[in-house]
């Protein structure tokens, strides 16, 4: 490919009005200087600035966001809107095999490439594992691939152009691996193990209360069902983007937009081999996290190629790596089994869930333990069981976002209630107040509950949608 | 290739390799960098500008396509007598989170505006149906455009309003899909 | 995207002159809303140079003439959208270039460019085929015209020669106000890609199906014709169940794939009941003179 | 033909970590006007959060949203924050910010104390002012106190502070524990039309009622709530990464990872629900990400009261839903006697 981008014949183009390839020759490497200004005085009348006046409360105000001006004038400088003099751009190439050994990487015909100023592949990372509790993801899969997603390469050159025929130049032959592509044939003791080891089973958790077998025992009627739901993107507008900086100190300066800047700068002091007081996180401001901005991506990768290259570095990940090189909301499995006397109240619970992890760990326990706790939904329940288990599978990573397994086990909580509500003929609002949690309820963990506000929440929706009863 | 196109007002040419889109125009040699690149392929319209009135994903436009032509982004609205109707809502209601479709958000509502000048909600949800937000529900703006579309007709004065292109028949008049 | 030449096109006989002169590495650019996202996109190398064909201005207007209604091929789907001559004569032509993309690919994209993409669930192809259009093509051996269906070959296959280009689609005259009814069904309201549509048209005159015509797209390589469902409903009342039926028959014909978007066994009953809904939408635009008012 | 449903859930939401420590620091420091500027390592990620700390600053320091300046997500100016995730930022950061303006705001009643000739403790700050409290008349503008506490007593008032829920560990037997310092609660209601033919649904509304503690800015409590149905409804309905058998994304892209545009979007009726929980600033608990929690099972038990069919694996697409209609028509023909 890259090949044929600097070998293609130009005659054909040198004619009128048609300006080819010259990109590839071009390599100004100058910052460009701005052409046109914003055609805006600032700052705008009147000023967003202090007022001295009278000011009773400031909490419970409907006031105007801070940011809110420069978002309306398209002046709020997100990450991908910053240059820094001489900055290069850098590209991850992608395995687009979702289990493999890397054989041989063969990066010669990029790095020969004009315009490309740095290369690097996992071997030359100082540490290349990370993560917020398993440092079981590699920042360029080296040797084994266990997600399409993962990168195995990365360039640095001097436009986004050259940096994508650079990283389309590299060969890597790969040697076909064994995967696995489901979490519940992931839990079979045959299966791929996506890490090795005798299981594909990295984090459970057990939450109890009471005596479920007792609950159940005593139960009018019992309901079980199984539910499931998919793996689902953060997608922000804003795609994934870095900028690494060193200075003549070694002092590295990573501005990124990411949400957790000091859990970024540990694991970039850890991955990189410096000290956590050499490095320094500037958030920018984030286009949408949901969660998926919460860790580090690529920075030290970008770091890395800053350093061999001796420029700043920036890399912004394409939609579709924001898809498959980022990670998503976890797909569960969820078997309920629910015991209810005749009027309704609940008694005995027992959950089991599988969380499909994908190819790593990422925020998966975290996931888990809040997916399990919550799984009895608001309410009293005196005898609860939730089991639940997290697997790798050759699959995108599934990490945090927005819920945590939440909206998972309460789609499976409440559209229970609602089929034991209709079996039993009561009204889904009655039976929701009977069981709900109130003041000084005890949850699932034990945990004895204050400002429970469930029914106040329920009764003012209720109100406000106009929902009557049906006879 | 040269290109020149009146941006915001101002006549400007670049010299760019033809593969260049209107986006990296603005925001890689005019440094505009209001419109953003969201996905690059024309779903998310975050990179939406006006182009001879019309709104338009500058990802999807070459910038040879733009040459002579006449171009609006998010830094041409305000002026120096202070922020178009529809940041000074905006911004006043909180119709913006992140901020990041914010631009492209804008910039629609504005052709939809300059077509339109007191539009159904189903007429702003058509308009807007382009620009992807995956933080405030749309809710906000939908209610902003029509706050802004009432400001804009109380400043406007009739023999103004009569000049101005008359408006298309409502695309709500269309039986919905 | 990798580097390509360009070169904007001043009318059809510049644009073709260009092909011949770059051979086969030129490609045609009209409003670049699928060309540009597939180039982005695709690991293939780029045309080495882009004739631009979207500034052609006898490629543009709207207008009646001799042979019916005649549409440009640089037309944009929000100049359809807007046109009070289609909204008034083919109101379905409107919508279903309504139902293409989101307003900023409208004024980009063009109906040309859509009909040549050749893509089976293209929004233009079915209210076009079931009012019996017409193509003009230009060429280095000058214009041909051939029906709308004789373009289509295939899945992102035209039957257009290298060199030539699609300047205009005629919609005959005797079907120019002809009631007509477009129906998609997509994953979404907004933005959404067909996951079936179709197009009815008919006359009701003493209400009787008069030369009844159905299209689908999505559901076969490319658009097609349902000819057992128009036969099932020539001559016969006009009813909701004889609509109900041609549906059901309809679905008979499509020829649908499983693919990741849906189900062919879903397309198919998708087939059924947009079928049914067309031919409702557009026995509601039949009014007993207006094939008079039409000739 | 289209059938309307409506359907409720309820839900209940932590704030913050599980049991792990997830402290947040702050300084605030009141400039010689009076203004104050807080620093935060915690990052706007489009929430409003800032806006929200500044509400937080002022309301401690008894000035303006508008005096506060926030300088936030830097490593090397700012005291560490765990950072926007978890919902934590109002509730922890807040009680952070809320505890340095305090320690701040101590300073100017030293001062003030001296000015007033009253004991610190009979003070307040409000309306810009620091006054004897019962007192409003008896006051100096903050401006005042503070230039004096910089330039004549030699105290720049400067607070900090870090706090961090305070949690109990989970036992690895049996999960019991207290995991979270407190939770929020939310129920919702959605209204439906179901397109019996096609499968398709269409959510008309959806009412949010939310606990969140008390509103600091009921405005953006609002946006994050129509920002929560937004991403519920896409759950409920459309979102799904799809997989081939070897484990690639067959949708890795916004043409076909469907998610809703204006037009899929219903009206959200808010509610925000009066609330004040005692351990967090002013009340404050969280909104982030529990908007999104009921809304899907809200909607498909929406689709239970329209048609009667009972959807258990999401998204609730037109196909599945139209599916789970013929498969209750054909076991419904079955129970006919013939």
């Amino acid at each position: 490919m890259a090949d044929d981008v600097m070998e293609r014949d130009v005659s054909v183009l040198e004619k009128e009005r048609v300006a080819p390839v010259e990109t590839l020759r071009r390599s100004d490497e100058a910052l460009r200087l701005p052409a046109v200004a914003p055609p805006t005085a600032l700052p705008l009348e009147p000023p967003l600035v202090p007022q001295v006046g009278e000011q009773t409360r400031a909490v419970g105000l409907r006031a105007q966001r801070p940011d809110s001006r420069n978002h309306g004038l398209g002046l709020t400088r997100y990450i991908d809107d910053i240059a820094l003099p001489g900055m290069l751009f850098a590209k991850i190439k992608r395995a687009g095999v979702a289990s493999a050994r890397i054989v041989r990487i063969d990066t010669s015909k990029a790095e020969a490439m004009p315009g490309v100023k740095a290369v690097l592949v996992g071997s030359e990372i100082p540490v290349n594992s990370f993560g917020p509790s398993l440092q079981d993801q590699p920042l360029l899969a080296a040797p084994i691939v266990r997600h399409a997603g993962d990168g195995v390469a990365a360039v640095a050159a001097v436009t986004e152009q050259i940096a994508e025929a650079a990283i389309d130049a590299i060969e890597v032959e790969y040697e076909p691996l064994p995967g696995v592509y489901d979490a519940i044939e992931a839990l079979k003791p045959d299966s791929h193990k996506v890490h090795g080891g005798d299981t594909n089973v990295y984090a459970s958790k057990i939450i109890k209360r009471g005596d479920v077998e007792k609950g159940f025992a005593q139960a009018y009627r019992i309901y079980e069902g199984r539910y499931y739901t998919p793996g689902i993107e953060h997608a922000p507008m804003e795609p994934f983007t870095s900028i690494a900086d060193w200075d003549a100190n070694g002092r590295l300066t990573v501005y990124a937009s990411i949400g957790r800047i000091t859990l970024a700068r540990c694991d970039m002091s850890r991955t990189l081999g410096i000290p956590i007081s050499r490095i320094r996180v500037i958030g920018t401001v984030v286009g949408g996290n949901f969660g998926g901005k919460n860790e580090i991506r690529h920075e030290p990768v970008l770091a890395l190629l800053a350093k061999k290259a001796g420029r700043p570095v920036k890399g912004r990940f394409t939609r579709v790596e924001e898809f498959v090189a980022s990670t998503i909301r976890h797909a569960f499995t969820m078997d309920y089994k629910t015991g209810v006397t005749k009027d309704g109240r609940l008694i005995a619970r027992q959950v089991r869930m599988v969380l499909d992890g994908g190819a790593y760990c990422s925020f998966s326990e975290t996931t888990l333990g809040k997916a399990c706790i919550l799984s009895t939904g608001p309410y009293e329940i005196p005898n609860s069981l939730a089991e639940g288990y997290v697997v790798y599978t050759n699959k995108t990573t599934a990490g945090s976002m927005r819920g945590f397994g939440a909206p998972q086990v309460c789609f499976a909580y409440e559209s229970q209630m609602d089929e034991i509500a209709r079996d039993l003929g009561i009204d889904p609002i009655e039976i929701r107040v009977r069981n709900m949690f109130r003041e000084g309820s005890i949850s699932s963990t034990g945990q004895v509950l204050h400002s429970v506000k469930v029914k106040e929440s329920l009764e003012n929706a209720v109100k406000k949608f106009g929902w009557e009863a049906r006879s | 290739m040269n290109v020149t196109i009146t941006v915001n007002g101002e006549v400007r040419s670049a010299s760019v390799p033809p593969e260049t889109t209107l986006l990296v125009l603005l925001r890689e040699h005019f440094l505009l960098t209001g419109a953003k690149t969201g996905c690059d392929v024309g779903d998310c319209g975050a990179c939406t500008v006006i182009v001879d009135g019309k709104a338009v994903n500058a990802c999807l436009m070459l910038a040879g396509q733009a040459d002579g032509r006449t171009v609006t982004t998010i830094e041409g609205l305000a002026t120096r007598e202070g922020l178009h109707p529809l940041q000074k809502v905006f911004e006043e209601t909180g119709a913006l989170q992140c901020g990041f479709c914010g631009p492209g958000v804008i910039m629609s509502s504005k052709a939809l505006l300059d077509e339109i000048p007191n539009p159904t909600t189903a007429e702003i949800r058509n308009a807007l149906a382009g620009n992807l937000c995956r933080c405030t529900g749309y809710q906000k703006m939908i209610e902003g455009v029509h706050e802004a579309a009432e400001m804009l007709q109380s400043t406007t004065t009739p023999a103004t309003l009569a000049t101005k292109t008359p408006a298309t028949p409502a695309l709500a008049a269309l039986p919905q899909r | 995207m990798k580097p390509f030449g360009y070169v904007a096109a001043q009318d059809s006989e510049h644009a073709v002159a260009l092909l011949a002169e770059y051979g086969k590495g030129a490609k045609l650019l009209a409003g670049g809303t699928d060309l540009l996202a597939d180039l982005k996109l695709t690991p293939h190398p780029p045309p080495a140079v882009m004739v631009d064909i979207s500034r052609c201005a006898d490629l543009k207007g709207i207008a009646i003439t001799e042979a019916g209604l005649r549409i440009g091929a640089m037309v944009t789907h929000s100049e359809i959208v807007n046109s009070p001559l289609i909204r008034d004569t083919l109101p379905a032509l409107a919508e279903a270039a309504l139902s293409i993309g989101a307003v900023q690919t409208r004024n980009l994209g063009s109906i040309a460019g859509n009909l040549v993409t050749c893509v089976p669930s293209m929004d233009s192809g079915p209210t076009l085929l079931a009012l019996e259009a017409s193509v003009t093509i230009l060429g280095p051996s000058g214009r041909r015209t051939i029906g709308l269906a004789d373009l289509f070959v295939g899945p992102r296959k035209t039957s257009l020669a290298f060199g030539e280009i699609l300047v205009e689609i005629v919609i005959p005259k005797r079907n120019v106000g002809k009631p007509t009814g477009f129906q998609k069904f997509g994953l979404r309201k907004g933005q959404a890609l067909a996951l079936v549509n179709a197009a009815a048209s008919f006359w009701a005159g003493e209400g009787l199906f008069t030369e009844p015509t159905i299209a689908l797209g999505a559901v076969a390589p490319t658009v097609i014709r349902a000819p057992k469902a128009e036969a099932y409903l020539a001559g016969r009342p006009v009813t909701e169940d004889a609509m109900a039926e041609a549906g059901r028959i309809a679905a008979t014909e499509a020829k649908p794939i499983t693919d990741f978007r849906a189900t062919a066994d879903y397309r198919r009953d998708l087939v059924a009941v947009l079928v049914k809904r067309a031919l409702l939408a557009a026995h509601g635009r039949a009014t007993p003179n207006r094939k008079d008012i039409a000739s | 033909m289209k059938r309307r449903g409506r359907g409720i859930a309820s839900m209940w939401y932590p704030v913050g970590f599980t049991v792990a420590a997830n402290p947040s620091g702050a300084v605030v420091k009141v400039n010689e006007d009076g203004t104050a500027v807080v620093l935060t390592g915690t990052v706007e990620t489009g929430q409003g959060a800032l806006g929200v700390l500044s509400q937080i600053a002022a309301e401690a320091l008894g000035i303006a949203p508008n005096d506060i300046h926030i300088v936030s997500g830097d490593t090397d100016t700012c005291p560490m924050d765990t950072g926007a995730i978890a919902s934590r930022t109002t509730y922890i950061t807040g009680n952070a910010i809320a505890a340095a303006a305090a320690e701040a705001r101590d300073t100017l009643f030293e001062v003030a104390s001296q000015m007033l000739g009253v004991k610190t403790s009979q003070l307040e700050a409000k309306d810009h002012k620091i006054q004897v409290k019962g007192f409003p008349a008896r006051s100096a503008p903050i401006a005042d106190v503070a230039l004096r506490a910089h330039l004549v007593n030699g105290t720049p008032p400067i607070g900090s502070a870090s706090w961090n829920p305070p949690t109990v560990p989970l036992d690895p037997e049996t999960g019991q524990g207290k995991p979270f310092g407190t939770y929020v609660y939310a129920t919702q209601i959605a209204e439906i039309d179901v397109d019996d033919e096609t499968g398709e649904v269409e959510v008309l509304r959806v009412t949010a009622s939310h606990d969140c503690g008390t509103a600091i800015n009921p405005m953006l409590v609002e946006g994050q709530i129509e920002g929560g149905v937004f991403m519920g409804l896409g759950f409920a309905l459309q979102e799904e990464i799809l997989f081939d058998k070897q484990g690639r994304q067959l949708n890795p892209n916004l043409t076909n990872y469907i998610m809703p545009t204006t037009l899929d979007m219903p009206v959200v009726e808010s509610d925000i629900v009066d609330s004040y929980d005692e351990t967090g600033p002013f009340g404050a608990k969280a909104v982030g990400e529990p908007s999104l929690v009921p809304t899907a099972a809200a909607i498909t038990n929406a689709i239970y009261d329209a048609v009667g069919v009972r959807i258990t694996a999401l998204p609730a697409t037109a196909e599945r839903v139209l599916a789970a209609i013929k498969a209750k028509r054909a076991m419904e023909q079955k129970q006919i006697p013939a």
